[in-house]
């Protein structure tokens, strides 16, 4: 039982973990492997805590998780033709905001 | 008893660590190959997570979308910025360093460690047991035309929400073309084993696509599962080198993408007409209607997929002919 | 009965709907365009005059229509209001004559004159507003309208008068807003009520109260160009002369003044607004304006600019004579809303005149104009002569009530402003008077047109002989009945004071 | 017929049909633009028929696949929703016929399938009621909305487009997981049972936090609105027009709903009060930012960040100002919507006339697109808050609640943000009226496009005079007065 | 414990056995192509011995069969995916390691 809140910790250590990554690094890949990662935490602990149920582990945020996920890599293949083309125009596939002043 | 609680507690501990420490080097390491790697790695683990959670249709959701797509995706997209930028040429790591001052950045980090705390307390508030909406599931199962719940809560409980989520497949493909303008696939360049290795696994790919679709009634599956294996099948094509869609003009692609949501989209309209509320099945050909949705549904599943993927790939290869 | 209750809206329709009209018009429409113009000022003065007679027999007008849930939009024809609707009514007949001669060849004409419609639409119902709400709302719609007329030549400097313009009159519509959502926030109601609907307010709000009062004419105080928000005026005077005709006597700083006496009488009432103590600062803000604002113009080479700060002068005599809370200095006060704006608009259309048909802008190249130019000067004269208060001009009428009313509740210090200022007066009028008429004209005027026949074109000269004679008449035929100073009488009795 | 005509579920109509004609478009490239205005059409004629069946028959309500919350999914429509609803068709409407003449026949595939998925997700965002349909209408709309701000493909625009992503799922990933606490703690995902369930909880708070700041940062809210001035001013005009007006409307529509709903455990007013600041932040900021613009597009876009506070400056006002507040958020979301898309219809046509949007160059517009400069100058009208408009009622209400309650600094702020959007539309309309230093190549712009620009600024002012109707159509279903304290 | 029991436990630690060596050899070689032969052989025989272990316990001959099918599967990827990593390595120039 407590495994379950175990992984909902993970799920929240993820989530967090993206997060910094999602703010601090510069590379747009980066920043979009660190989005998936959020996702996947956020999913680990939907689905974990959807364990409590007994005997039958309670589905329907599993159900809700499948949804995540194919929103998860519509998102995702959106971001990286975005990514492509920006640094097509400006090399480093990086925010104005976030190019270092040599580059 | 006791011991296999044990040692299965000890690899689940194993394995959250291992996922969060591949999260970890995944998010912070200086070479972006590697990282991409790790994410493939990460999804492969999670999808172990998922079984030991007793989710096995996510663990394949995850396995074949979540690594195996996403991460087909990202090698697609990776090489294709590898040619943009020179600085990324295999072997030279050279990713810029974050340009947060340091000030900022133990400000942010010490923002994530307050928010980890603050959420990891409210997740432990929570009740240690609680039945969610399993009883409800449970107890309308028999009269949802599936016998596997998860199934169940996709194609009727929340139908609509899977409606939607069809529209977002779909506005994915169209936002993907609409961004790097529709290209043709281009030449690929290929060797025989690839050749034979794909010939072999297409059938079977296809093969275990239909078995998935078809067990989803009863059994972990479904089209969301079958879908992306389909599409996977489509990947290895392509990248076998046969051109399998010629994408500006093809409308028979267009309604390969269209089928699924279109199906959705008029079944909800028979059923708002003829039992007044959307996806409304009448109990007795409710299984006939989940079939037949799931099957339009991981025909466009795949295509999308494979077209994302194709979408990012043609491009790539173009710009590989024009550096050579 | 039923018709009376539309007149109010059909009023502020009739120059509405023309300038809504004449903005889809192209330039060559010209005919249609001066029907419309008339025909909506001919319609609003009969309009008018049918008001007039029946508020004289105490009939009620009033158009009410919802605003938001429990605050209308109240359109009313009291005393007061047909007051300065009259005003405004008859001289948009007359400045539109005039603007019509005086941008005939000029371009973009369909908006002036839309602009212009909207500006008069404003005024009137600034006038027939029955409360806070509604004046406000024509009050800001007075300031959108005007500010495309005053950048109308479309030059840097106009540019930079509109933004100096608008700077005064946004932060001015704050303040009144501020203090009117203040004032309904408080007391849960904005209907302008004869002598005012504040008094029955418990003590404990009366420090608020006098806020209220300080923000509300603040707000009016730009537009009626109190110090220090007069600013703006000098400035606008690079609109062409038909706007600064209308912002002088008929709509902008009419309608501050007018405000005031809204407040001042309808809100707070003059009794409850005097015990407050808000009157005298507000007499004394307006006597430190009357004299700022002469011995400015006294300084003043541009004819235009002398008039704008002449106007500044002039405007604050009615706040002057509101702020004394005395019944004859009310009278005086509202009288004047009238005579200031016949005398000034004269003024302004012989200075457009001078500046049309001889390229004189300047008080130094105006020697000798009085020959060359006599009607026009004539009517200069006449307006020039009122405003230093000389008798019979109407001018003269203003004062005396201003002066008798101060008198009345022992501020005897007024009469040292207004001796003051008809010194200051006369000092920057009569050397003009006397340089065009009695000094040698120049070999060449700066920028001569030829109108043939007459001195100018008739559409320039008419409208300033019209609007002299009314400042004479006014002055002369001041104790007939439905003269403005019986009118002012009138109100006087039926909204300010108690009888 | 009338009979039969209140029994059809135009709400559900209204989710089908966008998304019918977008998979239509997409099927039928060539056809794409006449199959949208079709669509556009009768989703305003769908929606005043959902506007007629609320005000005869109440607050409607669809069972979706015939399962009861918590096992399924309700739709929900109500005079908020029917508001919403009906600002999506009369802008989207107008935008359409705005973006015949915008786009190149070239441009129309990858418009309208997308724009017509957008339109879909707002329908069904307003319709729904329950959070985690909630999740998916909200990633559909962000990512159209992505698609679209990435239409014109300039670096900026990309850069854009991408800043605008990832902060579009960032916001989607904390309401999701915002919601999923929530799930586990009550166990459902239905509005209106969660609103009888949730307590003053650790989760609860949790939930508040995250789904609160994830829609913030999706409504761009200060200091979370570094994404959206320049994808919404390097967008296509049109597009920028429903990106304003609509696409951050959204997040806060949902912000608002299950705050009423959910969130009105909280007692104290400390999160209110924050979300306030926040909202006066933005209303300065947002206004000095507009101020101090060089361009157009990114002036209207920066006004749209100062218009957005206002709309968090109720949170601290409803804690005892109760509906009217709520009321003047509803009627501010309206005319900022109408207004601030004919602000951008206004810059397209000035960028499509001269070839940029550079204000000190605007060069004598004035004269020679006058219906164009006209919508701007109405338009500013009532985004400054100035009578007669849309904008000056709300703005009028909610001031008169923060004089009421005493909240000196709200009545203040809002002071002086209505004059920075004096200034800073008077700045462009200054500079319309004067002829620039360099002329510049003038082309003509179709009148359709000036129109629809005049249309929706008159829209926006005639607001301003029909409150008393429009309220109570908004107050079907008593959304707002249930919350309140006041009558 | 029943025999088959204690058959399948043997196997299965074999198949760790092999996949630990596999997995150590892919972290300690040298190269691309040494690396490749570690994982991939090891891999083969350990997931091999794994899926008998399991194939004994299986409750039916078509779950039995399942579980081989996926063994091949995992055989012709495997082969498929280590020809095409080294040959794709040895186009780009990849060195060998030399002593």
């Amino acid at each position: 039982m407590s495994m379950l809140f175990f992984y909902a910790l993970i799920g929240v250590g993820l989530f967090t973990l993206g997060l910094l990554a999602l703010v601090v690094q510069p590379h747009l890949l980066q920043k979009i492997l660190a989005l998936n990662v959020m996702g996947s935490g956020v999913f680990l602990l939907l689905v974990a805590l959807g364990g409590r149920s007994q005997p039958v582990v309670d589905v329907v945020p599993q159900a809700m998780v499948i949804t995540g996920i194919v929103v998860a890599v519509s998102a995702t293949a959106m971001a990286l033709t975005l990514m492509l083309n920006l640094s097509r125009s400006s090399p480093g596939a990086q925010l104005p905001e976030d190019q270092s002043a040599d580059s | 008893m006791e011991a296999v609680g044990l040692w299965q507690s000890a690899f689940d501990l194993m394995l959250g660590f291992s996922l969060f420490g591949l999260a970890w080097r995944m998010l912070f390491c200086a070479d972006l190959f590697k990282s991409i790697v790790l994410f493939i790695t990460f999804g492969l683990l999670m999808a172990i997570a998922w079984v030991r959670l007793e989710a096995p249709d996510v663990a394949l959701a995850e396995a074949t979308i979540g690594a195996g797509l996403t991460g087909a995706l990202l090698m697609s997209a990776f090489a294709k910025l590898r040619t943009l930028d020179n600085s990324l040429k295999s072997g030279q790591p050279l990713l810029p360093r974050p340009r947060l001052h340091v000030i900022n950045f133990w400000i942010a980090l010490l923002f994530t460690v307050l928010l980890t705390g603050g959420l990891a307390y409210a997740v432990l508030s929570l009740p240690s047991h609680s039945p969610g909406l399993s009883d409800a599931v449970m107890s309308q199962l028999d009269s949802s035309g599936v016998t596997h719940p998860v199934t169940a809560v996709l194609l009727n409980f929340r139908g609509y929400d899977t409606l939607l989520e069809m529209a977002v497949l779909l506005l994915s493909i169209q936002s993907v073309w609409s961004m790097a303008g529709m290209s043709d696939a281009g030449e690929v360049h290929t060797s025989p084993v690839l050749n034979v290795l794909i010939q072999l696994l297409s059938p079977v790919l296809i093969l275990v696509s239909a078995y998935l679709l078809w067990v989803g009634a009863h059994a972990p599956g479904g089209a969301f599962q079958a879908g992306s294996i389909l599409g996977a099948a489509g990947v290895l094509l392509v990248l076998s080198g046969r051109p399998l869609f010629n994408l500006k003009k093809s409308w028979l692609i267009r309604l390969m993408l269209v089928a699924g949501p279109a199906a959705f989209i008029a079944l909800a309209t028979l059923t708002l007409i003829n039992e007044g509320q959307l996806l409304k099945y009448p109990v007795a050909n409710a299984a006939n209607y989940i079939l037949l949705l799931e099957t339009l549904a991981t025909v466009s599943i795949g295509t999308t997929l494979l077209a994302l993927f194709v979408g990012s790939q043609t491009e790539a290869v173009q710009q590989d002919q024009s550096h050579q | 009965m039923i018709w009376n209750n539309w007149i109010p809206l059909l009023v502020v329709l009739s120059s509405l709907l023309p300038g809504l009209v004449i903005f889809t018009l192209s330039e060559k429409q010209w005919r249609v365009r001066t029907f419309l113009n008339i025909f909506g000022a001919v319609a609003k003065l009969g309009l008018v005059g049918w008001m007039l007679w029946g508020v004289y027999h105490e009939q009620h007008f009033e158009t009410r229509l919802a605003l938001l849930p429990d605050l209308d939009l109240v359109l009313r024809a009291g005393p007061l209001a047909l007051f300065f609707v009259s005003l405004s009514t008859l001289l948009w007949l007359v400045t539109t004559v005039y603007a019509i001669g005086y941008l005939e060849h000029s371009p973009h004409r369909s908006r002036f004159f839309g602009f212009f419609s909207l500006c008069v639409t404003a005024t009137v119902g600034v006038a027939l507003a029955g409360n806070l709400i509604t004046f406000l709302l024509f009050y800001e719609l007075l300031t959108l309208s005007t500010y495309p007329l005053i950048v109308h030549r479309g030059t840097e400097e106009a540019r930079k008068a509109g933004q100096s313009y608008l700077t005064y009159t946004i932060l001015g519509g704050a303040l009144l807003l501020f203090g009117t959502v203040w004032l309904y926030s408080l007391v849960g109601t904005l209907e302008f009520t004869p002598r005012g609907f504040l008094s029955q307010v418990d003590a404990q709000h009366h420090p608020t109260l006098i806020i209220i009062f300080v923000l509300l004419i603040g707000g009016l105080g730009v537009k009626a160009a109190l110090i220090p928000f007069n600013g703006w005026l000098p400035k606008a005077m690079v609109a062409p002369a038909p706007v600064s005709a209308l912002l002088h006597a008929v709509a902008v700083v009419k309608a501050g003044a007018f405000g005031i006496i809204r407040v001042v009488y309808d809100v707070f009432g003059i009794d409850f607004a005097a015990s407050l103590g808000v009157t005298a600062p507000l007499a004394w803000l307006a006597a430190a304006t009357i004299i700022y604002g002469s011995l400015r113009a006294l300084f003043q080479d541009d004819l235009k600019r002398r008039l704008a700060y002449s106007t500044i002068s002039q405007v604050s005599y009615i706040a002057l004579g509101v702020a004394i809370a005395g019944p004859l200095a009310s009278i005086g006060g509202v009288v004047h809303l009238v005579h200031q704006g016949v005398m000034k608009i004269t003024l302004f259309f012989c200075a457009g005149n001078l500046a049309e048909t001889l390229g004189v802008h300047k008080i130094s190249e105006m020697n000798g104009v009085g020959r060359r130019m006599p009607w026009t000067m004539a009517a200069f004269t006449i307006g020039a002569f009122g405003m230093i208060g000389a008798p019979p001009v109407a001018g003269f009428i203003s004062k005396w009530y201003i002066g008798l009313g101060a008198l009345e509740v022992d501020q005897g210090w007024v009469l040292l402003v207004l001796a003051g200022s008809s010194l200051l007066n006369a000092a920057y009028f009569l050397p003009i008077l006397h340089a065009a008429w009695f000094r040698k004209p120049p070999e060449k005027w700066p920028h001569e047109h030829d109108f043939g026949r007459h001195e100018t074109s008739l559409a320039l000269l008419i409208p300033p002989l019209i609007t002299a004679s009314l400042a004479l008449l006014a002055g002369v035929l001041a104790m007939l009945p439905f003269s403005p100073l019986e009118w002012a009488k009138l109100i006087s009795v039926r909204e300010f004071y108690t009888p | 017929m009338g009979a039969q005509l209140i029994q059809v579920d135009w709400a559900v109509v209204l989710i089908m049909l966008p998304l019918s004609a977008a998979m239509l478009g997409f099927l039928l490239p060539g056809m794409a633009r006449n199959i949208g205005l079709l669509a556009a059409l009768l989703i305003l004629f769908t929606v005043v028929g959902l506007g007629w069946q609320l005000t005869q028959t109440g607050v409607y309500s669809h069972v979706a696949g015939g399962w009861l919350a918590p096992l399924g999914i309700q739709l929900h429509a109500d005079g908020f929703s029917l508001l919403m609803l009906a600002t999506s068709a009369i802008v989207g409407v107008a935008v359409s016929i705005y973006s015949t003449g915008y786009f190149k026949a070239a441009d129309d595939q990858r418009f309208w399938p997308t724009w017509l998925l957008l339109w879909a997700a707002l329908n069904a965002l307003f319709l729904a009621a329950d959070v985690f349909n909630l999740y998916v209408t909200l990633e559909l709309l962000g990512l159209s909305a992505v698609t679209l701000a990435s239409l014109t493909g300039s670096k900026d625009s990309v850069s854009a487009a991408m800043r605008y992503l990832l902060s579009t799922l960032l916001g989607s990933l904390a309401f999701l997981l915002g919601i999923g606490l929530l799930y586990h703690q009550y166990g459902s995902v239905d509005i209106a049972i969660l609103s009888e369930r949730v307590n003053d909880s650790t989760v609860s708070w949790a939930a508040l936090g995250l789904i609160t700041a994830g829609l913030a940062l999706k409504t761009a809210l200060f200091p979370f609105h570094f994404w959206l001035p320049p994808a919404h001013a390097s967008a296509p005009a049109p597009v920028s027009a429903l990106l304003s007006a609509l696409v951050v409307k959204a997040s806060f529509y949902i912000l608002l709903r299950l705050w009423l709903g959910l969130f009105d455990f909280q007692q104290d007013s400390t999160v209110a009060n924050m979300l306030g600041i926040l909202g006066a932040t933005a209303v300065l900021w947002g206004s000095i930012q507009a101020l101090r613009q060089i361009r157009l597009k990114m002036l209207v876009a920066y006004s749209t960040v100062a218009q957005i506070g206002y709309l968090f400056l109720a949170f601290p006002l409803a804690q005892t100002g109760g509906n009217r507040v709520w009321y003047a958020v509803a009627y501010l979301m309206l005319s900022h919507a109408l207004a601030k898309a004919a602000m951008f219809l206004v810059a397209g046509n000035m960028m499509l006339f001269g070839g940029h949007d550079r204000i000190v160059n605007l060069d004598r517009v004035v004269q020679r697109l006058p219906v164009t400069v006209a919508a701007f100058g109405l338009a500013g009208v009532s985004i400054m808050g100035l009578p007669p408009s849309g904008g000056f009622i709300a703005k009028w209400l909610l001031l008169e609640a923060a004089l009421a309650q005493g909240h000196w600094g709200i009545a203040g702020i809002m002071m002086l943000g209505g004059i920075l959007a004096a200034a800073y539309v008077f700045k462009v309309l200054g500079y319309a009226f004067i002829p620039s230093p360099v002329p510049h190549q003038a082309v003509s712009v179709p009148a359709r496009m000036q129109w629809m620009a005049l249309l929706l600024a008159t829209l926006a002012i005639m607001a301003g005079f029909v409150a008393q109707p429009l309220m109570q159509l908004i107050g079907i279903g008593a959304l707002f007065d249930s919350t309140g304290s006041m009558p | 414990m029943m025999l088959a029991d204690i058959l399948t436990i043997i196997l299965l630690l074999g198949g760790a056995f092999f996949f630990l060596a596999g997995t150590i050899g892919l972290l300690r070689f040298p190269d691309v192509y040494t690396r490749l032969h570690a994982l991939t052989k090891a891999d083969n025989v350990g997931l091999g011995l794994i899926v008998t272990g399991l194939a004994i316990q299986a409750q039916s001959w078509a779950a039995a069969g399942k579980l081989i099918l996926i063994w091949l599967l995992v055989l012709l990827a495997g082969a498929g995916v280590s020809y095409l990593i080294a040959n794709g390595a040895l186009a780009r120039g990849v060195a060998f390691w030399k002593r």
